[in-house]
This record gives structure tokens, C-alpha cells and sequence, in this order.
């Protein structure tokens, strides 16, 4: 390669602020990841949010052609795959990249360059599954791609193979992350911070980054399956070749159930650094919480096939499965009497994010207890594949994860962005996503019951439902205008100057102990930490208050070069999957080049200058 | 939920409570004639006596769990300089009473969880045995031992327990008849089975449960409950839709006795249909028949309920005049419907198998005749 | 994957590196996981011949399908896996110890039991195509080929892997300071020689 | 977990113990190669009808076994950090779980669709 502005020696800490698109491509601090995978994962949230409301108003009135029933099954498809893979698992990472190394008091993730890697193979992920847009040949066989719908034969278009293609890709990054995130959280912690005195979120990160190394595998595997059902003739989920269509759902719930709780233990982490800071007292029972999330990670693995019931797999496993789904509601109700223990006896101070956590805890448990309701097969016989399953995964995927991942972003914007979201537009925001959001999916309990399967494009006058699919519409365009509110204020503060204080909740994890947005290095002097809310201590040492930190020089510390390789290699994987989606046309080429831009991206990687230690060691190799 | 000042909560809960109460009035079960909480037979009763229980169950959680939660934002609200709370960290105890009394609630929940999953799983002896086969976007229904087929619309005798054997031609497909019993899989390759005993009569709607493809929305069936007696009387009348006789010989043109035109209307005697007198729109029905031929019709359906060929890629028409909907059970059996249907299936219906066959409007209005004479 | 912050503090004392790879390698057990279980689940599920252990006469065209495995060639297989295990943990003890001449030595042998494994794989399954078995054929070919398929590709990016150790051994770069970097190719070729010690007695020897 | 550096040397062993695992996970796959045949093998004389029964438990025991010894020795589990060995064995358990699941229900559904229930 040419010797590029990267062959000096390794970048000095006190350089100039780096801007531009350059800069970023080419970034590997876990801050600007961070960042980056908030504003995609936001985009991305609002492309779903569209679909979604196309989805409603094709609702809105019984045998509706507002759209045709092709678009309203990629719709419907691209809503669910978007929401789950392409804004809420990037949206909590987000958090993870850009909080985990502040709150252990760390100056970066483990592998700064996986890290990039991690994010730019989810961005090359999320493009290649909405190109199908493009193509006109979306995804359209639902978020879980039941077999032999999804076979050659009952799908021919690519649409089938976009997903799995892009679920692939995703599953890439989302595994070089939790390995990345895993080292991090073990092996990266302050002098003085053991397991038991790390912040909630961190804990509740940590266990999400086991359930994503020991998932994402399972679904791997299902979809490489499916595609050697698609391309190379064999019969897996295929009947007619002595294959089987329910060992499809088998695989992918060992992987789905272990997924919602990927999606959900983020949002517990953040509502369990809010609600203390907002109550001024400590989080209630922190080694119950810890140990209530271990066991909802273990015991994920034993329950997923109450997805199921209505296969008919027989009492012995309806009865097994459906007592192991009881059972995991238990740790979940002791975290949310936990929350609640939290805000007892405390000083609520009600500012925005406090909102969206009381609100979450509140819509949490309304999901729950409908989770409950279908843990029973014989009820479940009635809810299943109706709109009350649906209304249920709304109240703990949006009541739940979306109300928490807002508050997290109303309480972190400060330290992020260096400014404070406006109060009055938040709680604006607050009334009308609380609003729509209940007017949206709380009628869908009653219309499921009272039989509206899932994933219709339309139905019947004569059946009822449309006076509740009215004001479901009307309520999911006040969420529109909610997000609507939430953008304005955003672009408002941006205008405004960057003046956050460095600690403007009088929080108590490390993050707020340096400046907002705080500077490359972190931290000037990695902290030493001897117990839990490290910075509440800290402040009972000093009378109260800290003096606002200064950023320092970073002199002397050693921060890793910027590298435009990961973003090389991504390419190349996701080349990879491009190849097999064209290899019916192209053959093997397409392969074999993105293998050879692979290598080549992985190599160069590997032994970049300034980096690897192969190299005979000049000044930049130490 | 917890605004700042008595007004913003006044003026929060106006339209919060209004859209409650339309939701409330919204959701009586009365209203839906898919409901499934209005169960109709012992298996359903089963589901929803558990749905019950772990219902009130629910409701008394939510209540106090909630009220507790809106009492601590009311009772612990504070301000920027109220002094620091007590920095409790936790209580073991409390711990473990949260701990046990879900896990009582819950096992309160699994007793009759248990026996309910064991009660739909054990099917009843004697039961009379039909079989149900999903296709892309209709129900066929066999009944074995009068070796008889039907689509779209399944005849079952009330007070006597019915076993489905489900099976599928092409996708997985979920059999949902709400008021009979849940849902049940319908797979390819796998046979899986619903068992209930209708204890009234009446006409009642079901759908497929599971996304099967483009028109998953448009599969819907429906279930007629009629008297054992009435029952016999179907079969028998069914039974009389042999193989046709040679066109020479007068054309089964049945009456149109079992007629029926809406909900829960009794079904009369059938008439032998050899002695079915010419129907007043003889030239059409006449010009319908020849038509259905010329078609290509017959390609796909079959007019015989006996002895019907398996495999055939349409529903079975050998009652479709007397059917409540058609369409698989969504669109009204009118005659202004059957000849849309007939002239442009793509456009009701879109993406399902029965081309346009650019049927001219007189065309359409014959073969509906001839359809219609088919009760 | 080598961001080498020198010898950072780090709170386990452990090299965040090799806490990586087993990490990995805990990840990739849910993988076999997955595969082995996809073919067990298929075992006798297969409509036509041939297969596994037993002869099968085709109905229709009265052709004789012979049992498709063959012992002596996977035992052979796995004997080499066995012994390249073997190797490289003395290259790695080599490595350890800056004995160029012994690291070189072994690494060389560990690479060539890997080729010979993969060249053992790759004639196996030409062999069994001509003798019938197809990945289309029946489920027993199709979850036969990709579980071990996979494992092949594994070992071949594990052989990969390993000869870039041993170029940059030969160039005398991996001092026993920069030991760990061949001691993460050597766990992650323990790994695929014990998922083969896993698949060996399931898909070969149990009927 | 210790915050102090741990020792970067540990009892690693010698090339002689080794070789000698070796040797022993050779002869373990040839009682494995043995096993299979005197029990389905053309020379299965009376003795492998015998034993047919605990032909898969002895045949998982000999694999558990040479699994136990390349993971102890030559992966150094066994004087490594017992974090390695965690971060190892914890998927192991899943992994085992979720594969004696998957077949046990695929066995369960076979014959629960076969007795007509």
C-alpha cells in the first residue's frame, strides 16, 4: 500500500480535533462508533415507524387496497426484522460502545478496530436487507421466515434470500461485537471495580453479549440450513424430501428466545442506572437484580417452545415448556418489584428521562402479565398468531426497550453531545408517545381475543374489527408525531451551545466524573474504585459536590491509529453474501472475489503498521 | 400517568378515559362473531376456563402492582433540595417474599394449566373422523366414512365430539374455529389433530392462523353446527352428488331447498335430486354447463361431493350454491359476488391460483346460474 | 484481531487476546451444536438409499447402493487430526521456549497432517458422490455434507491460519515474547480437532 | 477474580507428557475403530452381539474421555485460569442441553404422531 498520513508515528493524543468524512471511516474510537450506530440505528428506527404506519392506515378500513397484499407482507416483514436487528439491538449498542468503557472506567473497548468492524458490517448489513426495497423483492415470508413457506418453491423471488443473507451479515457483526464487548466488560475494568461493584448496565450488557455469543450461532446455522434448501437442493424444512418445516421453528426459537431477551436486558440496564439517580438512592437488592438476570440468561435457553404450542408437539413437552416459561417469570417480576424498590422511600426528581423510566416500568408490566396470560397452552391455543400476541411484544418491545432506550437517551444526551435536550419539548414528547402508544396497541388485546389473526393485509367488514383498528391508526400516527417532537428537539439543541455540565443529574457512575462529551482519552487517570456508585462516594468525601473536571492533555497516553481496514474487510464479508445471493447468476465468482477482498482486507488488518507487533518494532510498534 | 400539576392531569386523563370507553365498548365479545371468548363446545371451554383463571389472576397483579407504582410517584415525589432519602440498598427479606408470592400465583396458574393441556390433548373415542386439508388460500373438508368432499364450509353435528385430521397440501397453515377450539398447525408431512363437541347450532366464521403466502388474510372457513338430525340429512343430500351421469339423462339439477340465508338458519329436508324438476332458468343453467366444460373449469374443480379426485388445485363445488361465503368464507355468496368472482378472481381476490379467464359478463351470469343450482 | 496493547493491566491479569479466542470458541460450540444436532434429528428420516451403514436394493431400478461409510479412510483422518494436535503443541512448547528449530519443525508437521486431513475429507466426499450419496440425494447426504463440510472449512482456515504462523516463524518473528499469537492458532486448532473428536464416533461409528 | 498479574509461567508440560497424551488418545480412537467393529464389523462374532447394547455409551465414553484429555493438556485448561475454563464449559452445557433437547423432542414428536394423539 501506499505509505498514507497513517505510516507516522502512532497519532499523538493532543492532536488537533479530527472532523470530516475521513475521519470518521476511518474512526475507531468507541465514542464515534458509538455515535454512528445511534444515528443509523435511529434511521433505520424511523423506517420501520414508516412502514409501520403504512401498515396502519392499509388497516384502517376493512378490504382496504391503500396497498397491495405483496407490499403489505414485505411491509410487514421489513417492519418486524427492521424494528428487532437493524434499531433496537443497534440502538442498545450504542449504549454499550459508547457507555460500557466509560462506566468501567476504561479508555476504550478491547479491540478498538473489531469495534469498527462490528459497526460498519452492521451498516453493509442494514443497507443489503433494505436494498431489497430496491429491487422490488423484499422480504416477505415474516420477521421469523417459517419453513416451507420460505422453500424455492413457495418463494421463488430473492426475497427469501435478502433476508437470510442480511440476518447472516447482522449476525456477523453482532458476534465480532459481543466478543469485542465480552473481553471489555472482563478484562477491562478500573483498579478496584470486582464483578459484584460494576454499574447495573454494564451487568445486564455483560450477560447480553453471552446471550448473543451463544444465539447467534443457533440461527446461523438455521440459515445457512434454509440456504442449502434454496440453492442446493437438499430437503431440510422440505417435506416431500423426508425434511420437516417444524425443526425450522425449533432452531430458530432456540435462537428467537434468547433474542427478546438480548433486546430486553439493554433496556433493564438503563432503566437500573436511571431510576436510582432520579430517586437519590441506590439501586434495591443489586446482587438480586444481578443474579435474576443470570438466571433469565441461563434459563432462555430451556424455554423457547412456547412459541410452539399450537404444533401440537404433545402434553409431555406443552406441559415441560410451558412451566419453564412460569418459571422465568419470576426473575423477571423481581427485577420490576426491584425498580419499584428503588423508587420507595426515595426523592423522585421528575425530569424527562425519569419519565420514560416510571412509564416503562408501567408498560413493562402490562406486558408481562399478557406474556403470562399465554403461558398456558390451552389458552395460548386461543391467543396465538392473533393480535394479542402482537399487542403483548409491543408492550415490552416498544413499551419496554423503545420507552427505556429514550429514557437512556434523554439521560446520556448531555454526556454524548455535550448538550441538554429541552425539558418542556421532552415531556411533550412523553405525553404523546405514552398516549399513542396505548391507544396503538392496547385495543389490539381485545381484537385478538376477539379473533383478528396476525398479518393480514385486511378483513372482512362483517367480522367487526374495524372500529378498533380505528383508533389503533389514529393512535399510531400520534406515535408518528411523537417521534416528530422528538426530532425537533434534537435539532433545536444542536443549534444550541455546548454547554452541559459534566455531571448535570448528579449521577453516580464513572461516565459522569469527566466532561460532556468527554475528550479521545477518557479518562486522564484511569480511577480507582472502591464500591458501588463510585461517583456518589466520591461526592460524600467532598461535601456534596465535585468541582467540574477539566479534560487535561492526554499526554502519554497511548490511543490507537485510526484505520480504514475494518471498514475494508466489512466490505468483503459482506461481498461474501452478495456473492451466494447472485451465485445462481454469477456462479462462484462473486465468491471467490469477495473471499479474495476478505483476505486481503484481513491481512492488511492484521499487520497494520503501527499496530502489530509482527512487525520489527520502529517507534510506532510498541 | 403522572403529570406535574391536578390541571395537566385533569386535562390528560379527558381523552385518555373517552378512548378507554370506546375501547371498552369496542371490545364486548357479542360483537364479534370470531370471538373466542364465547366458547361453543367442551374443548373450548377447557382454554377458556384456564384463560379465566390466569386472567383474574393478571387483573389482581396489575391492579396492585400499578397502584403501587402510582402511589410511590405521588408519595415520594421530591424536589431538587429536599434532603438526600435514606440510602437503603436492599432487604433480603423483602426479596424473598417477591420472590415466593409470583412463584405461589404462578403455580396457581400452572394447576389447571397442566390439567387443561392434558383434557385437549386426550381425544375422546368414537369420534367422528374429519379430515381437514389447508391449501394456498382455501380449506377442503373429507368426511371419510360418507367419503364425501366439501370446501370452505364444514358441516358438523352438534352434541356428537368431531376429530380433525389435519394435514396440508402445500405450506404450514394454523386451523383456528374460535368458538369451537384454538388453533391447531397444519402441517405438510404431519399430521396433527383438533378434537371439540359442538353444544349449539349456528353458522360460525374461522380463519387460518398462520402466514401462508399472499392471500393468508383471505383464508377463511366457516363452521355450520347443525342438528344430528339436519346432519343426516346433509349427508344423505350430499351423497346424492355422485359422479355425473352421462349428459343425456336429466341434469342433477338439485332444488334450491337448502338455501339459507343468514346465520343459524335451519337447513330443510334435501329433496332426492333425480326428481328435482327443470329449474326456472333452464337455458341458462343449460348454457352455464357447457360452459363450466369449455372453460376449463373442471380442470381444477370437481362438482361431485362423492368420490371426488384427490389432489385437485381448486375447492370442491359440489354445494357452493348453498355456501354462507365464497371465496374461502370471506366474500358474501351473492349472486352480484359469485360473477365477480367468477369473471375476475385476480382482482378479489389477488395472487390466488384461479386465473382471470376473461369470462364475458353473460358467460359469468350463466355459470353462476349453473353454480347457484349447485346447493 | 491482534491490537497489541502492550501488556496492559488488565483485571484478570489474563491477555485479552486469549480470552477472545476462547471466547470464540465457546461461541463456535453452539455452532457444531446446532450442526450435529441437525443431523442427528435426520438420522433414518431418509425416503431413499443410500446410506450410512446399511446395504439398500433401489425399488425401482433394482441397483445396489453399498453402505457409504468407510471406516479405514476417516480412521486414518482422524489419526492425523489427532497427531496434528500433537504437533502443535509441541511447536507452540518450541515457540515458548525460542526453539526455532523445533517451533518450525512441528508447525511444519501440524500444517501437513491438516492438508492431508482436508485432501482425506475432499476424496472422501468425491468418492461418495460416485458411489451415490448426494447433497440433494436424501437427508442423510445433505446433513452428512454440511456437517462435515463445515468442519472441513474450518480446518482448512485453521491450515490457513497456520501457515502464516509459519512464514512469520520462518522470518523469525515469533520470539517467545510474541508467543501467544500461536498459541491462539493452537487453541483454535485443539477446538476443531475436538468437535472432529465429537463428530468422528457420531456420524462414523454409531449405527 | 484476582486483580494482580498472574504469573505469565505456569506449570506448563513437558514434550515427554505430551507425547504421551498422545499416545494415549491414539490408542483410545483405535479401541473406538475396535469397538466398532467387533460389534458391526464383518469379524462381529458372539461377543459383539453381546455388547451391541452399550455399544453407544461405551463408544461416548471413549470420545468423552480423549474430548477431557486434548481440552485439559494441550488447550492447558488445566493449569490456565479457571476463567478459560468457564468460558468453555458454560456453552458445553448449553450446547449438550440444547442437542439432547432438539433429539429428544424429535423422538418424542415421532412417536407422539405416530400413537394417533
Amino acid at each position: 500500500m501506499a505509505t498514507t498520513a497513517l505510516d507516522q508515528p502512532h497519532a499523538h493524543a493532543a492532536h488537533a480535533e479530527k472532523t470530516g468524512l475521513w475521519s470518521w471511516l476511518t474512526t475507531v474510537d468507541h465514542k464515534r462508533i458509538g455515535i454512528l450506530y445511534g444515528a443509523t440505528a435511529f434511521f433505520f428506527f424511523l423506517l420501520g415507524g414508516i412502514e409501520a404506519l403504512i401498515i396502519r392506515i392499509q388497516l384502517a378500513r376493512p378490504d382496504n387496497n391503500f396497498i397491495s397484499p405483496e407490499t403489505y407482507n414485505q411491509l410487514f416483514t421489513m417492519h418486524g426484522t427492521t424494528m428487532i436487528f437493524l434499531a433496537i439491538m443497534p440502538l442498545s449498542s450504542m449504549l454499550f460502545n459508547y457507555l460500557i468503557p466509560l462506566m468501567i472506567g476504561a479508555r476504550d473497548v478491547a479491540f478498538p478496530r473489531l469495534n469498527a468492524f462490528s459497526y460498519w458490517v452492521f451498516l453493509l448489513g442494514g443497507l443489503f436487507l433494505n436494498a431489497s426495497f430496491l429491487f422490488g423483492a423484499a422480504p416477505d415470508t415474516g420477521w421469523y421466515g417459517y419453513a416451507n413457506l420460505t422453500s424455492r418453491q413457495f418463494s421463488a423471488g430473492p426475497n427469501v434470500d435478502f433476508w437470510n443473507m442480511g440476518l447472516q451479515v447482522l449476525g456477523v457483526a453482532s458476534l465480532a461485537a459481543a466478543v469485542n464487548f465480552f473481553v471489555t466488560i472482563v478484562n477491562m475494568r478500573a483498579p478496584g471495580m470486582t464483578m459484584m461493584r460494576m454499574p447495573m448496565f454494564v451487568w445486564m450488557s455483560f450477560i447480553t453479549q453471552i446471550l448473543l455469543l451463544l444465539a447467534f450461532p443457533v440461527i446461523a446455522v438455521a440459515l445457512i440450513l434454509l440456504m442449502f434448501d434454496r440453492f442446493f437442493g437438499t430437503h431440510f424444512f422440505i417435506p416431500a424430501g423426508g425434511g420437516d418445516p417444524l425443526l425450522w421453528q425449533h432452531f430458530f426459537w432456540v435462537f428467537g428466545h434468547p433474542e427478546v431477551y438480548i433486546l430486553i436486558l439493554p433496556a433493564f440496564g438503563v432503566v437500573s442506572e436511571v431510576l436510582p439517580v432520579f430517586s437519590r438512592k441506590p439501586l434495591f437488592g443489586y446482587a438480586a437484580m444481578v443474579f435474576s438476570g443470570v438466571f433469565i440468561a441461563f434459563l432462555g435457553f430451556g424455554v423457547w417452545s412456547h412459541h410452539m404450542f399450537t404444533t401440537g408437539m404433545g402434553p409431555i413437552a406443552d406441559t415441560f415448556f410451558s412451566l419453564s416459561t412460569m418459571l422465568i417469570a419470576i426473575p423477571t417480576g423481581v427485577k420490576i418489584f426491584n425498580w419499584m424498590g428503588t423508587m420507595w422511600f426515595g426523592s423522585l426528581q421528575f425530569r424527562t428521562p425519569m419519565y420514560f423510566a416510571v412509564a416503562f416500568i408501567a408498560m413493562f408490566i402490562i406486558g408481562g402479565l399478557s406474556g403470562v396470560m399465554h403461558a398456558s397452552p390451552p389458552a395460548d391455543l386461543q391467543q396465538n398468531d392473533t393480535y394479542f400476541i402482537v399487542a403483548h411484544f409491543h408492550y415490552v418491545l416498544f413499551g419496554g426497550s423503545i420507552f427505556a432506550l429514550t429514557a437512556g437517551a434523554y439521560y446520556w444526551w448531555p454526556k454524548m453531545f455535550g448538550r441538554m435536550l429541552d425539558e418542556r419539548l421532552g415531556k411533550v414528547h412523553f405525553w404523546l408517545m405514552l398516549l399513542g402508544f396505548n391507544l396503538t396497541f392496547f385495543p389490539m388485546h381485545f381484537v385478538g381475543l376477539n379473533g383478528m389473526p396476525r398479518r393480514t393485509y385486511t378483513y372482512p367488514a362483517e367480522l367487526g374489527f374495524t372500529a378498533l383498528n380505528q383508533i389503533e391508526t389514529a393512535g399510531s400516527l400520534l406515535l408518528g408525531l411523537a417521534f416528530l417532537v422528538f426530532l425537533i428537539n434534537v435539532v433545536r439543541t444542536s443549534r444550541g451551545p455546548r454547554n452541559a455540565l459534566a455531571d448535570p443529574w448528579n449521577g453516580a457512575t464513572l461516565e459522569w466524573a469527566i466532561p460532556s462529551p468527554p475528550p479521545e482519552w477518557n479518562f486522564e487517570r484511569v480511577p480507582v474504585v472502591d464500591g458501588r456508585d463510585p461517583l456518589w462516594e466520591e461526592k460524600r468525601k467532598n461535601g456534596g459536590r465535585l468541582p467540574e473536571p477539566v479534560a487535561g492533555t492526554g499526554a502519554g497516553i497511548h490511543l490507537p491509529n485510526p484505520s480504514y481496514w475494518p471498514l475494508v474487510t466489512a466490505v468483503g464479508v459482506t461481498a461474501v453474501f452478495i456473492g451466494i445471493l447472485e451465485s445462481p447468476r454469477w456462479g462462484p465468482w462473486g465468491i471467490i472475489v469477495a473471499v479474495a477482498l476478505l483476505l486481503f482486507g484481513l491481512y492488511s488488518w492484521l499487520f497494520e503498521k503501527g499496530y502489530s507487533e509482527f512487525r520489527t518494532p520502529s517507534h510506532g510498534g510498541h | 400517568m403522572h403529570p406535574r400539576t391536578t390541571a395537566a392531569r385533569r386535562r390528560a386523563g379527558a381523552p385518555f378515559l373517552c378512548a378507554l370507553a370506546v375501547a371498552l365498548a369496542g371490545c364486548s365479545p357479542e360483537r364479534y362473531p370470531q370471538t373466542a371468548l364465547l366458547p361453543l363446545s367442551d374443548f373450548a371451554r377447557i382454554g377458556d376456563h384456564v384463560q379465566d383463571q390466569t386472567f383474574y389472576w393478571a387483573l389482581g397483579v396489575f391492579v396492585l402492582v400499578e397502584g403501587a407504582l402510582l402511589y410511590s410517584i405521588f408519595r415520594f415525589r421530591g424536589r431538587p433540595e429536599d434532603p438526600e432519602p435514606s440510602q437503603i440498598h436492599g432487604n433480603t427479606t423483602i426479596e424473598i417474599i417477591w420472590t415466593l408470592i409470583p412463584a405461589l400465583i404462578l403455580a396457581a396458574i400452572a394447576v389447571p394449566t397442566v390439567k387443561g393441556i392434558f383434557e385437549t390433548n386426550a381425544i375422546p373415542k368414537g369420534a367422528m373422523v374429519i379430515e381437514v386439508i389447508g391449501h394456498q388460500w382455501w380449506w377442503e373438508f373429507r368426511y371419510p366414512e360418507a367419503n364425501i368432499t366439501t370446501a370452505n364450509e364444514m358441516f358438523i353435528p352438534a352434541g356428537r365430539t368431531v376429530e380433525l385430521k389435519i394435514n396440508s397440501g402445500d405450506v404450514v397453515h394454523s386451523f383456528w374455529p374460535p368458538r369451537f377450539a384454538g388453533k391447531r398447525d397444519v402441517f405438510p408431512g404431519r399430521e396433527t389433530r383438533l378434537w371439540w363437541k359442538a353444544d349449539s347450532t349456528g353458522l360460525y366464521p374461522g380463519q387460518c392462523a398462520e402466514y401462508c403466502g399472499i392471500q393468508h388474510a383471505r383464508m377463511a372457513f366457516h363452521v355450520r353446527s347443525v342438528t344430528p338430525q339436519d346432519f343426516e340429512a346433509w349427508i344423505g343430500h350430499m351423497k346424492a352428488k355422485g359422479p355425473p351421469k352421462p349428459p343425456a339423462a336429466a341434469a342433477p339439477a338439485a332444488g334450491g331447498s337448502l338455501r339459507t340465508a343468514s346465520a343459524g338458519a335451519k337447513v330443510q329436508g334435501a329433496r332426492d335430486s333425480a326428481a328435482a324438476g327443470a329449474p326456472a332458468q333452464g337455458a341458462e343453467y343449460a348454457a352455464g354447463e357447457k360452459l363450466f366444460m369449455t372453460k376449463g373449469c373442471m380442470g381444477c374443480h370437481s362438482l361431485q361431493a362423492v368420490g371426488a379426485p384427490k389432489g385437485l388445485i381448486g375447492p370442491n363445488l359440489a354445494n357452493v350454491g348453498s355456501r354462507s361465503h365464497i371465496a374461502a368464507g370471506w366474500l358474501p355468496n351473492t349472486d352480484e359476488n359469485l360473477e365477480r368472482w367468477i369473471r375476475e378472481p385476480q382482482s378479489v381476490k389477488k395472487g390466488v391460483l384461479m386465473p382471470n379467464l376473461g369470462v364475458t359478463v353473460e358467460e359469468a351470469r350463466a355459470l353462476r346460474a349453473y353454480l347457484r343450482a349447485h346447493q | 484481531m491482534t491490537d497489541h496493547a502492550h501488556a496492559l493491566e488488565t483485571s484478570t491479569g489474563l491477555d485479552s487476546r486469549k480470552l477472545a479466542i476462547w471466547t470464540f470458541i465457546g461461541s463456535e460450540c453452539m455452532f457444531f451444536a446446532t450442526l450435529i444436532s441437525n443431523y442427528l434429528v435426520h438420522k433414518g428420516k431418509s425416503l431413499v438409499g443410500p446410506f450410512a451403514h446399511e446395504v439398500w436394493k433401489d425399488p425401482a431400478t433394482g441397483k445396489v447402493f453399498e453402505p457409504i461409510i468407510e471406516i479405514p479412510l476417516v480412521t486414518v483422518g482422524t489419526a492425523l487430526l489427532l497427531f496434528s494436535s500433537l504437533f502443535i503443541v509441541l511447536a507452540l512448547y518450541g515457540a515458548q521456549k525460542g526453539n526455532r528449530k523445533m517451533l518450525i519443525g512441528w508447525l511444519a508437521a501440524t500444517i501437513l497432517c491438516g492438508m492431508f486431513f482436508v485432501g482425506m475429507q475432499v476424496y472422501e466426499f468425491t468418492h461418495f458422490v460416485h458411489k451415490g450419496l448426494t447433497l440433494s440425494r436424501n437427508m442423510f447426504g445433505a446433513s452428512f455434507f454440511v456437517l462435515t463440510g463445515f468442519h472441513g472449512t474450518h480446518v482448512t482456515i485453521g491450515v490457513i491460519w497456520l501457515f502464516t504462523m509459519f512464514i512469520l516463524a520462518l522470518r523469525g518473528k515469533l520470539t517467545p515474547n510474541r508467543s501467544l499469537n500461536l498459541e491462539m492458532a493452537a487453541l483454535y486448532w485443539h477446538f476443531v480437532d475436538v468437535v472432529w473428536i465429537v463428530i468422528f464416533p457420531v456420524v462414523y461409528l454409531i449405527r | 477474580m484476582s486483580t494482580h498479574v498472574e504469573a505469565q509461567e505456569h506449570a506448563h508440560p513437558t514434550p515427554s507428557t505430551y507425547a504421551k497424551i498422545g499416545l494415549v488418545l491414539f490408542i483410545l480412537t483405535a479401541l473406538e475403530v475396535g469397538l466398532y467393529e467387533i460389534t458391526f464389523g464383518e469379524s462381529a462374532g458372539s461377543f459383539g452381539h453381546a455388547i451391541q447394547p452399550f455399544f453407544i455409551p461405551l463408544l461416548l465414553f471413549l470420545s468423552a474421555i480423549k474430548f477431557a484429555l486434548v481440552a485439559m493438556y494441550y488447550m492447558h485448561l488445566k493449569n490456565d485460569s479457571k476463567l478459560f475454563s468457564g468460558v468453555f464449559v458454560f456453552p458445553l452445557i448449553i450446547a449438550s442441553v440444547v442437542i439432547l433437547a432438539l433429539v429428544a423432542l424429535q423422538a418424542y414428536h415421532w412417536a407422539f404422531a405416530r400413537s394417533g394423539g
